[in-house]
């Protein structure tokens, strides 16, 4: 199994999730993160001073999926979160060993 | 000169001031959370802006000796003539008090049709959208009902500003909603109010103002001014829960947007009313406005043009309704400067008002347009689909409301 | 009829109104996110609801001819007779003037209730609740006390609802408290306040109102009314300052929701007295209060009843502590329609106050109590425990305040 | 006795009160979260703290009858002589009402200083800097314009507290930002408001409230009153607008927190000429006010001071053009128990408003430092650096606003 | 070492903590989460409008601790959050390579 | 690759920030959180009830990097981040399979 987590723009979610549904992928966890890349931040103005706010809002999507669906999962997040401007944001996969469902107590691909 | 009167008017001012403050929160909260601000910059351009020009020439414009009936003359042109002694329309308080009670009026109208286009619209092109629509349709409206126009003296019935301030503003908001466009993803995408709280508390300045709106509207502390306090609870209390059994009803759950919404149907219902009916047709007037107004909201979706706060469905349709029951319910007994209404032997009185909101419609909704297309040639009416994603309290006042 | 007293009474009546929207802020701030908005529908049902049987019967009911000093009769049903000249309660101002400055005080009484259940009720049953509570307890009450009734009438002394308000409430929210049952979790899990400057906001607006609610009851603008001013600063002044003190020697730091509620405790132990005791007096009453509210907070933990929001503590203890301190510092020189107090040589007055509200803890006490039963026969009083984990805002209204 | 005077100052009493809760949340908001509860303490304190020793001494201090011109002496010591009836300083009233509405002022003045020192300030030194500053610079300062003292006889003109409130407070909180020093991290990091939200609620409050504020200050309800109603209106509007624009065209972007701040200079300069200056005059104060303000506020940067909410810039800069430029433009005409400015032929008045503000200022700014040292060394003025990165709510209050 | 990740029902949070406590695991990384999975979402209205919300708030529980430690923990974690109803929640185990403590610089088990 | 997750006290995120700046790494992804551990809570107050609250305000911070920039990260995070008190955090190190970028498909180091 493998850990999929996407950082994105916050309003492509929806987009991403409908198309990890269907490729039958209906499992995930979402945060609010914010991101510092090459996206230049904005500019904010208090009473005068001006801020540059380099860190951006992001979500993160976190998925555990068995390892043959990696591939096509990832390319399904990069169609669907695309918008060809710099702060599209990033995929990574990371080794899972273990999942456990907690109502049931299945385990790894059983409980995904 | 009536010093309770002074009182009683800076009372109502006051309140009415309060209510442009409730205004943005009962908006700001209903919009998401990057976008509070653009709400509430509208709402103070509003109140800055409106009070400079009202000064300037708006209060000549509509107050100042009648011109054929269709504006005032230039008799109070950079305040001539307005001070502290009583002016023409009001003998019992200082000019200057009148003055600024109608300025109140002035300013909460625009602000009222910043519903329509919440979250989209550029704000520079608000400033002159609120510049010309003063200018062009508040002004001339407003004098045609109370400054002397042709509704005012042929009897048409408008105690607070039904016709003038609540229809003239949803007409316009539809003209707004359709000339600025829909939302980036609406109808599909989710978008929620963000903060329903403070769309509460905003319910409740409006209805706290909103007896100074009303009452107010009578000039002294008389008798009428308190049939109008009266009713004004009892519709807003009525359509409150009317809008929440409907909506009960048909979802299943009674929200408290659907409350605070059925309230603000109800005192937008009320206002035309207030100083002519009695309690009984108020709890009438309300409970029809709850479910009309419901069901109104839905009429975007059908039609699909993104009223987004719906300007068109509460102050459009419950200030409609408002109007026509003014002329089935208005009574001589309520108020003997009035007039009798359809149920009291009148029905001349109904087809008055038909008439008389029909013609603001149909004036507010041409020239609206016309100032909407002006504004959109000289400065564009719709932010850019980037700035409308990162909302427009970053995109244009770089500031956010939540850190 | 007096002008002024119409403007005051209207600014006044505005202002009580106003507080029921406070009041929604105060409770809402202190629940949970999750469960905000129920505590904002709750409310506005008070208003509403409480509105609509006004008119309907409640006024009549509280203030029709006295029957055998329990209830007034039906003089006043539908508002017959209850018109813009002046009724026989209050020969200075409109008769619908006074009639909705009455109606403002039983609107908020069930939602000072509220409070003791938050987090837990169901929507229905909190309908059906303050449908029977306002006609078998709100009414009669205060129709003893204000309407003609034998309190009143045999030398009972309640400013501005001591009694009838907030021990009255106090009273049914125990029962409520009880009847409901407790909140999951409590006392073990650490239920906090989601948002103490609307708390805060919430308690300003009460401080504001409050003046209204007690200067409002001399129902003129004359001395008196301002002693009532004068003295509810004071003494909320005085009571936040002491539950402050308290506090910080007790628990080491001093506290915002400490000073709030030292203030309500203030506002609410002035309440009773506010006509008819001078300042030092009102001093002590405040400085008192906030010491015995901060200590009968302590009573819900040792007792085990999950009144949430300290309703008990603050408007019970306090309002029965305001009550018997009419009964020791009322003074005739204050209010020449009042009475001496036990400190100005006339003990029977404390002693009177002592019987008039053991009768009204009883009569509230175990009316309420049939009317919790007979809800939760027909309804059910508690939510499920999946619907208070979810929040009640979801659960019972489809909604979330924060989005 | 004039009964609509009584209502009259009775709600413009209130609307002060009210301003404070305003403030504590337009200073509220502009603090990082952890902050805010720490804000609205301060404010309490002057609320509570204030009205106690205003009823034990202060009020005395003030308007007891002069002595030197520098004090009041004791014959209102406790009250005494201070009842229902009228007193000396206005016949139409009850003087229990007049000290309750000048309370008020005393109590708001206080809390305009915390903004300088924001989120740092330990709060038991708060607490003793109120009762020291109250006492040995807001007493004899109110005392020199309107007890009888120096200033006010010899014709120095301070409408509604230009001089006394907001320069003085001014000057005290520079003392303050520059006695507790800076917060950490500030300048470099970035210190950011947390809820602009709440911010403009608090500036809608005290909009509203300052109708109170300075319409109040002709204690009673005549043309004066009104013309400060309405100057103050106008002012505010200009005021709003003007700092938007400079800031736009500077920073390139009209900000929310602009048209808030720019509002409050507006209020602020028109508080001394409220009274005096009629409406184009008013429109120039304010316009000029937006401007300079928005200056002021960078002058915090070049002189390396921390005042953390701007107070310098804007009760202090606003307040100082406001005083100059009632020696300007003031008029007998407006008022004829003013006096003519400079441009209507009198330019004595000015410089003696130059003089009189002069005056005020050195001796705030004097006591103040040795008031904030005293503090200093008995309690020490500023929080540990653990306790300013945990947050004041914490560290000081033991509570979260938001949880 | 392991990494534990655990995403629960919020009201379960403190159960989980103090069970885990008891077991002598005393250190934790928390955030708040939303799920997306079987477990339905409700309905919400506005102005008449019905949304059905799918995603469900969530707590995610993030665990560094030895490698021999995993079981014991996990089942823990699933006695402590477990409700028996659908969107209880998953428990995720990851490898972990190196652990730093800031405040000393120890590494890998001395820094847990 | 790897990726680095931080947990830090939150008023060193700026510090931390430049510190990675300065030795050229740019990309991360940050998100509040709340800690548990040997850092003791802080007492609240509300109408008397006096709650001791376990979880501290924390920052994570996560960065995926090429394996051999890893040791040089870590220091440099742990000198910014550090002020000698409890509580100052800790640093996780995990493996990374892949690394996409979502706007223009790039993987691994590259994507970085
Ligand atoms: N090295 C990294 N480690 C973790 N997250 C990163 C890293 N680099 C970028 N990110 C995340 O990806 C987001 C997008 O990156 P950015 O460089 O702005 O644009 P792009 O994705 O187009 O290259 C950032 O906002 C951040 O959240
Ligand atoms: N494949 C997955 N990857 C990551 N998180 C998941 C995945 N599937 C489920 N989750 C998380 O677990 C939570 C519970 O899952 P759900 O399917 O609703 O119920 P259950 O745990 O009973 O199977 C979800 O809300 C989500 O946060
Ligand atoms: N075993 C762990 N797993 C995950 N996070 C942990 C663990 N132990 C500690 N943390 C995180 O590190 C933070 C600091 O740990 P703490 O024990 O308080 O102090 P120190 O870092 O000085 O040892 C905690 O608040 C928590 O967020």
């Amino acid at each position: 199994m493998k850990k999929i987590e996407a950082v994105i723009k916050p309003f492509k979610l929806d987009d991403v999730k409908e198309a990890l549904n269907e490729i039958g992928i209906q499992g995930m966890t979402v945060s609010e993160v914010k991101g510092y890349g090459r996206q230049k931040g904005h500019k904010e103005i208090y009473r005068g001073a001006e801020y540059v706010v380099d860190f951006v809002p992001k979500v993160k999507i976190e998925i555990a999926l068995k390892s043959d669906r990696v591939e096509e999962a990832v390319k399904i997040i990069r169609e669907a979160a695309k918008t060809d401007n710099i702060g599209d944001g990033k995929i990574f996969v990371s080794p899972l060993e273990k999942v456990v469902r907690v109502r049931t107590g299945e385990t790894d691909e059983d409980a995904l | 000169m009536n010093s309770s009167d002074i009182v009683f008017m800076f009372v109502s001012t006051s309140f009415v001031m309060f209510m442009i403050i409730g205004l943005a929160l009962f908006y700001g909260g209903l919009v998401r959370a990057r976008n509070i601000l653009s709400i509430i910059a509208q709402c103070m351009i509003c109140i800055g802006l409106v009070t400079i020009i009202w000064i300037l020439y708006g209060y000549s414009l509509v107050f100042g000796s009648d011109v054929f009936g269709f504006i005032g003359n230039l008799d109070f042109l950079f305040l001539k003539n307005v001070g502290q002694d009583a002016g023409p329309h009001a003998d019992n308080i200082p000019h200057i008090l009148f003055c600024m009670f109608q300025l109140m009026f002035a300013a909460i109208t625009p602000a009222l049709i910043t519903g329509a286009f919440a979250e989209r619209m550029k704000f520079k092109a608000f400033i002159l959208f609120t510049f010309l629509w003063s200018t062009f349709v508040y002004f001339p409206i407003a004098h045609w009902v109370w400054g002397g126009g042709w509704i005012g003296t042929h009897g048409g019935l408008d105690f607070a500003g039904g016709t003038v301030i609540h229809i003239n503003s949803a007409v316009a908001a539809l003209a707004g909603a359709i000339a600025v466009g829909k939302r980036k993803g609406w109808p599909v995408e989710q978008i929620k109010p963000h903060n329903l709280g403070v769309t509460f508390l905003g319910a409740g300045i409006l209805w706290l103002g909103w007896f100074g709106f009303n009452s107010g509207s009578a000039l002294a502390a008389n008798g009428v001014a308190m049939n109008a306090f009266f009713v004004t609870q009892i519709a807003a209390s009525a359509s409150a829960l009317s809008w929440m059994a409907v909506e009960w009803k048909i979802h299943g759950k009674p929200t408290v947007l659907g409350l605070a919404s059925g309230a603000v149907a109800g005192l937008v219902a009320i206002t035309p009313a207030s100083g002519f009916v009695s309690a009984f047709p108020a709890l009438l007037i309300g409970l029809v406005a709850g479910v009309v107004c419901f069901y109104a909201v839905g009429l975007k979706a059908r039609f699909k043009y993104d009223d987004s706060l719906d300007v068109v469905a509460i102050h459009g349709v419950g200030g409609l309704w408002g109007a026509l029951a003014t002329g089935l319910f208005a009574s001589l007994e309520v108020n003997p400067s009035g007039a009798d209404g359809l149920f009291y032997g009148n029905p001349s009185l109904f087809v008055i008002q038909l008439a008389d909101n029909a013609a603001v419609i149909v004036y507010s909704m041409i020239v609206s347009l016309i100032i909407f297309k002006i504004v959109d040639l000289l400065i564009g009416l719709k932010v850019s689909p980037e700035e409308e994603n990162a909302g427009l309290d970053i995109s244009l006042h770089g500031e956010k409301a939540y850190n």
